[in-house]
């Protein structure tokens, strides 16, 4: 039982891992998608960082006060995933936008006809701007 | 006292996450989400990863949030709901590869387990060798910098492909540049920002430096400092238009300063190649701590070049395109 | 010449003329020259084989390895030197009805066609000199595919249809049946070669054998045995020459060869003969008759004469299936009997369509008069295809008959009888038609103002017809010599 | 071979580094005429130096390079053997022949000045394929393969000058891409937890005392991961699109890359990680994978016949294709990997043809659509031959190079008396039969229309058109160096020598 209690931390997070994923999956908005797609990746981090946790210890920084110390490499590993979640996100944000210009909209609902394999080539950014759900609401 | 807290952050987090799943206004849901890496940044550092839980309060919390920010003014900020199918889907997905990490756990060390394979095999050596062989007190700068500084060299080469990818995305030929007087800032008003950010941005500017060199001692390093700095210019561009960061830092250098910090750290290992070790073996330089301080600088100042100059440009190129 | 360097330049000598064929194509009487030529050469080189056969020095030329053990592999043995003899001696006299034909008709594309011709024979050469199964597999692929062009000659929409059925037989009976009983034996037997008596005796048991055969009879789409006749017809949609190609030169005939070689070289007549082809034999029997029945029905005269093919074909799978040196013997003797039989039908049934455009049986009356020679030439053709002497077609069905009867098969020996008669029965009544019923004077197709003659058919389209139905009486006395060199591979003691 | 010393003892790593590093300045050059020729030299470089790896490796010994100097599993480790070798070689090879086809083909659809950033996206993607083939550390594996799948992304997007739907194509692959991405980061986190070290060789080494629910767990995020990027049914849907909106330049790279760096990683982790040859972890994916594989080789042949376009027809065609491989995969032992290497490299060759084929017809007629294409037997006779034999190698006619990858698959499949999935393939053929014949007649008997555009190929084009074909037919008439590698590679992972 009492391990049980000890694996608790990792089951939250699985459950907010899940929920990044259901958003992904679920949500027809391409933002939203991204969005879900961060919280999704953020929650991975954090299974990392708890894997790290060592009990008494103290963040890895030499000291000669400490001697244990938390594990330095998932700290690492999950610097680099930082950076590789934000590089994901800002191309992600920047094909969204160009999907709005092209497409008119990034609803995934309204897209799925546009992008019929079946539906006429149209090339360029805005050779078609006859779907203009939301229009107004693009000047905050 | 410390299970209390993880307990109240992780419930937090699950409450804003549920939010964020049901919210329809895109706007509520950037800001709900820069919340949600604010509240794993104060995890992180309970967790014992300051450096972590800096980057993502920089990177995470900051630039996400702001590019998000950016792009929902071109896209348009609010959500169709529907899709029943789709949730389903999602639900089904999510509830299996849930109950499968759950089952995955069961065997896991639990929690803070000293004994757990992952801290008795390879993170003793970083732990107990690298003062003598880095010579520096953080280790995550160690390992980051050197033990895998690879690693950190691909991490560096995303981002400017990510930079790149946005350039060809929202640049170039495709730009629609924004008419003069369209730029988000309002000048008229504002006064509190303007004033605030007049303050602000001086201190980040010095604040950067701090965080790059002090990276050995202290939480930080290239990827922070470079994301305070980038986040320092975001705020003079969001707060005295886009048209006056342009002028400060114009498109072009950020450029070629961003090249140029991925080439900084690719040439450290070139060299090194060139004076006959491996690649990115900073003992070329000197033996011992010396040799590893000054591979380490470069590097470092490589990722920040490199790091500042993508997150601004990335800001820029959102910032300056005309809303359709 | 060595016989490795014979073999060699029997494949790619038609190679080369395809390729001489699309640079001169825009000059159509080099073109047409350059294929006469290409045809005599093969002829020539074909002929030097054969005379310069000598069983006990053929050795296998092995030209690639396509996988371990999976080799593309020639050697020259007489039932394939046969075949060989047989496509390089029609080839000329088909490219030259080929000139008079197509240039009559005035049809477009002629250079395709006469380049995918020369890259037919070229295939045709390649399964008559293969020296494994490998190979063979290899060459009869290439086959369906180079005549693919022929078939869709005329690209109309029914030209597209019936060739997409041409090719979804060939290549579906290739691609899975055939390619599969080849691994299946690569796997057995642990080879492919040809080998004389077999690979496969006592590798697999006499069940599996009699699947595998049944895999190999239909797997080899190409003998057109019921009920995978089918294509036959539907490439009726092509030009005459190219009818005449499928059926007399190449294709079929490359189907049945495949199995012969299969019988003799694979399996081993004794292990078939031993009951492996029993139910094959039913199969085989059952489809000669039908398709003979179903022939009767045909007005259309390339329709009538295909499904005779699918008739006479099925001869030499019986022939296969019974598993004697004699039926292979007859079989063999039927590969060549038919082939020169049928070409002189088609040759007819083309010549008749260029000089009166009529293509029906019921339509033909009374045209005898019209072109006495192109008929008389016809009624050969007929009476060989149907086994009378003094016509070469005679042979086989004795053969055969006296194979039957050495099985104690009563019902076989009535079988082959009635196919004869029926054979005469759809046959004769095109001469019949011909010569003793006059023209009905309300045929719409029939233009009274204008009287039809041999002088209206062109010259090259006349000439093929008469030389090979001379040569079906030709043939019924070289038989026994072309029964001699082969009598060795298949255990044929002496001449019946 | 022909480099110096000093270079080949870092071949390893700068096969990778040398593209990696050259993309930023390629990146800079605003004279797309001189980006142009850089990108193809540093291309063709990296083809030397991937040669050399192969040469090195072709004995059956391991390059182990220490990044920084530290050994593993302190640093990151090169680990470079002769599959890592031979797929470096597939990856450059690929990279040089798009470079080369690069700034012809995508002139029509991109502004000068935004070309040289393409050159420098396509040189990242290849590189960052290149630094997954060749890397020991499985924390390094995903970071390159987010450089690569970043680069892919915008790859795919610069489609839109042709086609918007580009845009989305390259969305939709971002999400799933991602979503790949983050289940491969969950696996290694669990296999982590449980071991101690991100070194795959080390990883396989101290496996066995792990928790199993967690190496189960573990392995499985792996391989949904690694399945999202292979295009395994049912989480294909990303590719069809990708493929047909990409540039078609970059649809032959990707065709001939990607998807074939997803089954290293299968082999891979079959072979290091888990040292259980014939299955992932300790549960038995290799079971799993000759039924999805032939529903792949089905499925995807089926839904290539109904395509109304020549680029979506390959792509689906490509999905059967990697069902095939799969296929060869699962059926294991030594026969099987060898089978799926032959398939792997073979297809990279018949594909990457009849995709820069239709580089070529795009570049010409701009439109790739079968009822486009009327009359291009007579406008376009070469490029039609070209499509002949990349069509006649799908479907596995004798001579050509698919003629050998079929038959190797079957003959393993006949060996272990698996009826059912060689009976499978055969069938198969028959609907490959199907699609391929509707190239053939759109091209050669439809009507041609009169205002269609004049000319064959550009001359840019003969050289990547004219190697992939004749690859097509080389290697189905002299298939040995293919099948000697592929047995080779096979042995060398089974821990057999040859």
């Amino acid at each position: 039982m009492k391990d049980l209690v000890g694996l608790f931390p990792y089951w939250a997070v699985i459950m907010l891992m899940m929920t990044g994923l259901y958003i992904v999956i679920a949500q027809g908005n391409l933002v939203k998608k991204l969005i879900g797609l961060g919280i999704f990746q953020v929650s991975v981090f954090v299974l990392y960082i708890a894997v790290g946790v060592v009990d008494g210890g103290t963040p890895p920084i030499l000291d000669d006060e400490f001697a244990v110390y938390s594990n330095p490499l998932p700290s690492v590993l999950i610097l680099t995933a930082i950076v590789v979640g934000v590089a994901t996100l800002a191309v992600g944000l920047a094909l969204s936008v160009r999907i709005r210009e092209a497409f008119g909209t990034i609803e995934e609902e309204d897209l799925l006809p546009l992008t019929a394999p079946t539906h006429p080539v149209v090339t360029g950014p805005e050779a078609e701007t006859d779907t203009n759900a939301g229009r107004e609401e693009t000047r905050p | 006292m410390e299970s209390l807290l993880m307990i109240g952050l992780l419930a937090a987090l699950g409450a804003i996450a549920i939010t964020v799943a049901f919210m329809s206004d895109l706007l509520v849901v950037a800001m709900l989400s820069g919340i949600f890496s604010f509240t794993c940044c104060a995890l992180f550092v309970l967790f014992d990863a300051p450096d972590v839980a800096f980057t993502e309060a920089c990177v995470g919390a900051g630039v996400s949030t702001v590019l998000t920010i950016a792009a929902i003014r071109l896209v348009g900020r609010h959500e169709k709901r529907g899709g029943r199918r789709a949730s389903v889907v999602g639900l089904v997905v999510a509830t299996v590869c849930g109950l499968a990490l759950v089952y995955g756990t069961l065997e896991l060390p639990r929690f803070g387990d000293p004994a757990s394979p992952a801290s008795t095999h390879v993170a003793p050596h970083y732990i107990e060798e690298s003062k003598g062989e880095i010579g520096i007190p953080n280790i995550v700068t160690s390992v980051l910098g050197s033990y895998r500084g690879y690693d950190t060299m691909g991490e560096t080469v995303v981002v400017f492909t990510a930079a790149l990818g946005v350039l060809i995305l929202l640049g170039g030929a495709q730009s629609r540049p924004l008419g003069r007087g369209e730029a988000p800032a309002r000048r008229d008003r504002d006064v509190i920002l303007r004033t605030v950010a007049t303050l602000f941005i001086p201190m980040t500017l010095f604040l950067a430096p701090y965080v790059q060199f002090h990276g050995a001692y202290s939480p930080g390093g290239g990827f922070q400092a470079g994301a305070i700095l980038g986040g320092a210019l975001i705020l003079y561009g969001l707060v005295f238009g886009i048209d006056a960061l342009n002028k400060m830092v114009p498109e072009r250098i950020l450029r070629v300063i961003a090249a140029l910090g991925v080439l900084l750290y690719g040439g450290t290992g070139v060299v090194t190649m060139l004076m006959g070790h491996a690649f990115l073996d900073y003992y070329a330089f000197g033996a011992g701590p010396s040799g590893q301080a000054i591979g380490l600088t470069a590097i470092e100042l490589g990722v920040f070049m490199t790091v500042t100059c993508v997150m601004t440009l990335l800001f820029q190129r959102f910032a300056i395109r005309g809303v359709m | 010449m060595t016989q490795h360097q014979l073999m060699l330049a029997a494949i790619l000598l038609p190679f080369a003329t395809a390729l001489l064929i699309l640079v001169t194509g825009r000059w159509q009487n080099l073109r047409e020259a350059v294929t006469l030529v290409g045809a005599a050469g093969l002829a020539i080189v074909v002929f030097k084989l054969i005379a310069g056969f000598d069983a006990a020095a053929a050795a296998p030329l092995v030209l690639a390895e396509i996988l371990p053990g999976f080799k593309v592999m020639l050697r020259a043995e007489p039932i394939g030197l046969v075949f060989a003899g047989v496509a390089a001696g029609l080839w000329g006299l088909n490219s030259l009805y080929s000139i008079g034909y197509m240039r009559a008709e005035h049809a477009p594309r002629q250079t395709r066609f006469y380049a995918c011709f020369a890259v037919a024979l070229g295939c045709a050469m390649a399964i008559a000199l293969s020296g494994n199964l490998a190979t063979l597999f290899v060459a009869y692929e290439a086959l369906t595919f180079a005549t693919y062009p022929l078939v869709v000659h005329w690209q109309s929409e029914g030209a597209i249809q019936g060739a997409r059925r041409y090719l979804a037989y060939l290549v579906a009976t290739s691609l899975v049946p055939f390619l599969g009983a080849i691994v299946w034996t690569w796997i057995a037997a642990g080879t492919l070669d040809f080998t004389p008596g077999g690979i496969l005796d006592g590798r697999l048991d006499d069940g599996l054998l009699a699947v595998l055969l049944f895999m190999f009879a239909y797997g080899v789409g190409k003998a057109a045995l019921m009920p995978l006749h089918g294509w036959l017809p539907s490439a009726m949609v092509a030009p005459t020459p190219v009818s005449a190609l499928l059926h007399a030169v190449a294709v079929v005939k490359a189907g049945v060869f495949t199995l012969l070689k299969i019988a003799v070289y694979i399996f081993g007549i004794e292990v078939i003969g031993r009951g492996v082809g029993d139910l094959l034999v039913v199969v085989a029997a059952a489809s000669v008759i039908v398709a003979s029945l179903m022939a009767m029905t045909k007005d259309d005269l390339k329709a009538r004469l295909a499904y005779s093919t699918v008739a006479q074909l099925a001869m030499v799978t019986l022939a296969v299936a019974l598993g004697e040196p004699i039926a292979i013997a007859a079989g063999v003797l039927q590969l060549v009997m038919h082939a020169w039989g049928k070409i002189t039908l088609f040759f007819g049934a083309g010549a008749i369509q260029l000089a009166t455009h009529k293509k029906r049986l019921s339509e033909i009356a009374g045209i005898g008069a019209e072109v006495p020679l192109l008929m008389v030439a016809i009624l050969f053709g007929a009476l060989s295809v149907a086994g009378l002497p003094p016509f070469g077609g005679m042979w086989p069905k004795f053969l055969l008959i006296e194979a039957a009867v050495d099985k104690d098969m009563t019902v076989l020996v009535v079988c082959l009888g009635l196919s004869t008669l029926l054979t005469l029965g759809y046959l004769v009544p095109i001469v019949i038609q011909a010569f003793f019923r006059a023209p009905h004077d309300d045929d719409p197709h029939h233009l009274p103002e204008k009287h039809h003659e041999e002088g209206d058919l062109p010259i090259l389209a006349l000439i093929p017809p008469v030389v090979t139905a001379a040569g079906c009486v030709v043939l019924f006395v070289a038989a026994p010599s072309i029964l001699a060199f082969v009598a060795p591979v298949i255990g044929l003691g002496g001449l019946p | 071979m022909i480099l110096p010393d000093a270079i080949l003892a870092h071949a390893a790593v700068l096969v990778v580094v040398l593209p990696l590093l050259a993309a930023p300045i390629v990146a800079l050059i605003r004279d797309h005429r001189i980006a142009a020729p850089l990108a193809i030299l540093i291309a063709l470089a990296s083809v030397v130096l991937a040669l050399e790896l192969v040469n090195a490796t072709w004995g059956g010994e391991t390059i182990s390079y220490a990044l920084g100097n530290w050994q593993a599993p302190i640093g990151i480790e090169y680990r470079v053997d002769l599959l890592s070798a031979a797929m470096a070689l597939l990856l450059t090879v690929s990279g040089s022949l798009a470079a080369l086809m690069m700034s012809t083909a995508i002139a029509p659809e991109m502004a000068p000045g935004d070309r040289p950033r393409l050159y420098a996206a396509l040189l990242l993607c290849m590189s960052g394929l290149t630094g997954i083939v060749v890397t020991g550390d499985l924390f390094n594996v995903f970071v390159f393969l987010e450089i690569s799948s970043l680069a892919t992304y915008v790859l795919i997007a610069s489609g839109s000058g042709r086609d918007r739907r580009a845009l989305t194509a390259a969305f939709d692959y971002l999400i799933l891409g991602a979503t790949g991405a983050t289940f491969f980061v969950i696996g290694i986190a669990f296999l982590y937890v449980v071991t101690g070290t991100l070194n795959m060789a080390d990883l396989g080494e101290r496996i066995s005392d792990a928790g199993r629910r967690a190496v189960i767990v573990g392995s499985s995020f792996l391989f949904v991961g690694i399945a999202l990027k292979a295009a395994m049914l049912p989480l294909h849907r990303w590719l069809p699109n990708a493929y047909a909106y990409a540039p078609t330049v970059m649809a032959t790279f990707l065709a001939m890359t990607a998807t074939k760096v997803s089954i290293y990683l299968m082999i891979r982790l079959t072979d290091v990680v888990f040292h259980t040859p014939g299955e992932l972890g300790r549960v038995n994916f290799a079971a799993l994978m000759p039924p999805v594989g032939l529903a792949m080789l089905v499925f995807g042949s089926a839904i290539a016949v109904t395509a109304k376009d020549l680029k979506r027809l390959l792509a689906f065609s490509s999905i059967a294709n990697l069902g095939l491989m799969l296929v060869a995969l699962g059926l294991g032992g030594v026969a099987g990997i060898a089978a799926a290497m032959i398939n792997l490299f073979n297809h990279a060759i018949i594909k990457g043809g009849m995709f820069a084929t239709a580089t070529a017809i795009v570049h010409r007629r701009g439109s790739a659509r079968l009822d486009a294409m009327a009359g291009l037997s007579r406008q376009m006779p070469v490029a039609f031959i070209f499509l002949v034999i990349g069509g006649l190698a799908l479907i596995g006619v004798p001579l050509t190079a698919g003629f050998v990858s079929k038959l190797s698959v079957v003959r393993v499949a006949f060996d272990l008396g698996d009826w059912t999935v060689a009976g499978g393939i055969l069938l198969s053929s028959l609907i490959t039969v199907a699609y391929v014949w509707r190239i053939f007649e759109a091209t050669m008997l439809a009507e041609p229309r009169s205002d269609a555009p004049k000319g064959d190929m550009h001359p840019a084009f003969w050289l990547p058109v004219g190697l992939l074909g004749a690859g097509t037919i080389v290697f189905g008439i002299w298939s040995a160096p293919v099948i000697e590698l592929s047995t080779r590679i096979a042995h060398q992972m089974a821990g057999v020598t040859p």
